[in-house]
């Protein structure tokens, strides 16, 4: 029994557990990584797995090594949003999407919106309409919200103090991004896009 | 949705489809020329408000957004035609250059929302495991203590259980007339002389009523036993000491009341 | 996030992916097995991963392969409940376990008799509930006992020979004492409170 902590007890602690007999340190370290990121309902932290290795071993290079093993294999490692996890490879999509009911796809207006919030953020629903030139529906917000896609960022400190959208972790998980960074650039959007001069031809 | 041949001379488009003003001049946009930071802005104007004329012609009630874009570009379409000294040009030249600026970035966000489609996508390209398993494990079996509720507790306990009992005045232990006939009797015989009637009351009793009592009992003894002839009692003034002696022979009879 | 599986409604359908360019078809069918297991949020039964198979690929022999290649790794194949999952490797599990303490508080009534039993020892049972002026329960007094925080302290010499209770060093600890000393005195508990039945109790 101990004396109440109710804190989780291994955040700061190193755990470590010795290989098995004959076992390498870094294929032990291997195959803990692999059962951590398997288990876990998100993506998992660089630290996260750090915790769990012995000193001399980097998490990077453990991981480096793991996405070789799994490289063509029908689950993949995948750095996303947050850390890392193991995805189905999009190949075999079509037999799983009959397994798996996949959610519904988001609507035009819902893509639009979460994209103007992708590259705008922070920023408030006036100015996604302003970029739209049409107005934003309640249940657009609503789905992209529900979705976990965007999330509030504080408040705009103009008059009515609207509220800042900003993207998740969980929209770059949607999306197999990294980070944000992954996105496209503002200027690559457009293909061919120039100096915005306007060329003003009567 | 969008039945529409954008053509200078015949205009058959339908606003239905279109989200806005915006959406519509995005779509004349890109049918003038591939690079939107290249388009002819006098060219758009005159193709949206076309439109919108063939629109009014089917339909009189359209939504303020649209009149309302249509009358600003018509007055920027006079500025940048007509103006009537250079400094307006300038300005109307800058307010196109910001509806062109628009326009590009309504079609930048198309774009991205083009290649976000194009993204593998968690539950539709890609999937993530269907039953992840948990290795958190809550351990109840510590306890959590406190000093102040083990005190509360206990006064809590004490007080409640103060409540319980019924109230019962504290119970007397009276000096009965027996107790002092008794006492009265062993005593008076180690006498020699008047003693005081006080003198007969057990040391024991301290609290003032019971006091008050045991002397009575023991004056209503002495006068018992005075009766009979043991003793003889006297005072010598009113509220003075009461005295009493063993009775001896046939010496003075006079009793104290 | 998904909803329950759409079993029945495509039970009869058959869906197969083709292998990639260069890409044997038991290499195929291993990924497609990888990728289904892991995916479904229920074990896959043999008949189900068999539909997905060209005609003529047996399941079994899909998923001993896979069996084999995820031998000894940190993540392994297990047949459970009517199906196939994917299962941290037992030896692992343990090392990835996080304890989050959670400790309980004693219920009302265990706390007055333990502060009693702190305050009267060595008292009997009955002495308790009369102090309490209620009837202790066994099991309030188990839990006491389970805890460590009371032992008995002989017996009283009246009829029936009644256990004695008093506190153990391990009470002291749970509350942060040195010694009993270090409890309050009762009349400071009780400052300022004439109520008779008190002073009897006491």
């Amino acid at each position: 029994m101990q004396p109440p902590e109710p804190q989780d007890t291994q955040d700061d602690i190193r755990v470590e557990t010795a290989p098995r007999p004959g076992e390498a340190p870094v294929e032990h370290a291997l195959r803990l990584a692999e059962a951590l990121i398997f288990a876990a309902d998100r993506p998992v932290p660089l630290e996260r797995l750090q915790q769990f290795l012995p000193a001399g071993l980097r998490a990077e290079a453990v991981l480096t090594l793991l996405k070789a093993r799994y490289a063509g294999r029908g689950v993949e490692l995948a750095e996303v949003g947050g850390g890392y996890a193991f995805r189905t490879a999009p190949d075999l999509a079509p037999v799983l999407t009959k397994v798996v009911d996949a959610p519904r796809r988001l609507p035009r207006a819902a893509m639009e919106a979460l994209a103007i919030v992708a590259y705008h953020q922070p920023v408030t629903r006036t100015e996604i309409e302003e970029i739209r030139g049409a107005s934003l529906s309640q249940a657009t917000l609503e789905a992209l919200l529900e979705h976990g896609l965007i999330a509030p960022r504080g408040r705009k400190e103009v008059p009515g103090r609207p509220v800042l959208w900003g993207t998740t972790p969980r929209f770059l998980d949607q999306f197999g991004l990294r980070a944000l960074t992954d996105l496209p650039r503002r200027e690559e959007l457009l293909a061919g896009e120039s100096t915005p001069g306007l060329v003003q031809a009567a | 949705m969008k039945a529409q041949t954008v053509n200078d001379t015949a205009l058959h488009l339908s606003l239905e489809g279109f989200e806005g003003p915006l959406d519509l001049l995005l779509d004349l946009a890109r049918a003038q020329k591939v690079d939107i930071a290249k388009i002819s802005i006098l060219a758009l104007v005159d193709q949206y408000l076309s439109v919108i004329e063939g629109a009014r012609r089917v339909r009189l009630e359209l939504a303020a957004d649209w009149l309302v874009m249509a009358a600003w570009l018509a007055w920027l379409k006079s500025r940048l035609l007509l103006p009537e000294d250079p400094q307006q040009e300038e300005d109307a030249e800058a307010l196109a250059g910001q509806l062109a600026e628009r326009l590009a970035e309504l079609e930048r966000m198309r774009a991205a929302v083009q290649w976000l489609s194009r993204q593998p996508q968690l539950g539709h390209e890609v999937f993530e495991r269907g039953r992840p398993e948990s290795f958190t494990v809550t351990d109840r079996s510590g306890l959590a203590t406190e000093l102040p509720p083990l005190l509360r507790g206990y006064v809590d306990a004490l007080r409640r259980a103060a409540a319980k009992r019924p109230y019962r005045p504290k119970q007397r232990k009276l000096w009965t007339v027996q107790d002092a006939l008794e006492r009265l009797a062993r005593l008076i015989g180690g006498l020699p002389d008047w003693g005081d009637l006080r003198q007969f009351m057990p040391e024991q009793v301290l609290d003032p009523v019971e006091r008050r009592a045991a002397l009575a009992s023991t004056l209503v003894a002495g006068l018992e036993m005075a009766k009979g002839g043991g003793v003889e009692l006297r005072q010598e003034a009113a509220f003075g000491p009461i005295l009493l002696r063993q009775k001896t022979g046939k010496e003075s009879r006079h009793a104290a009341a």
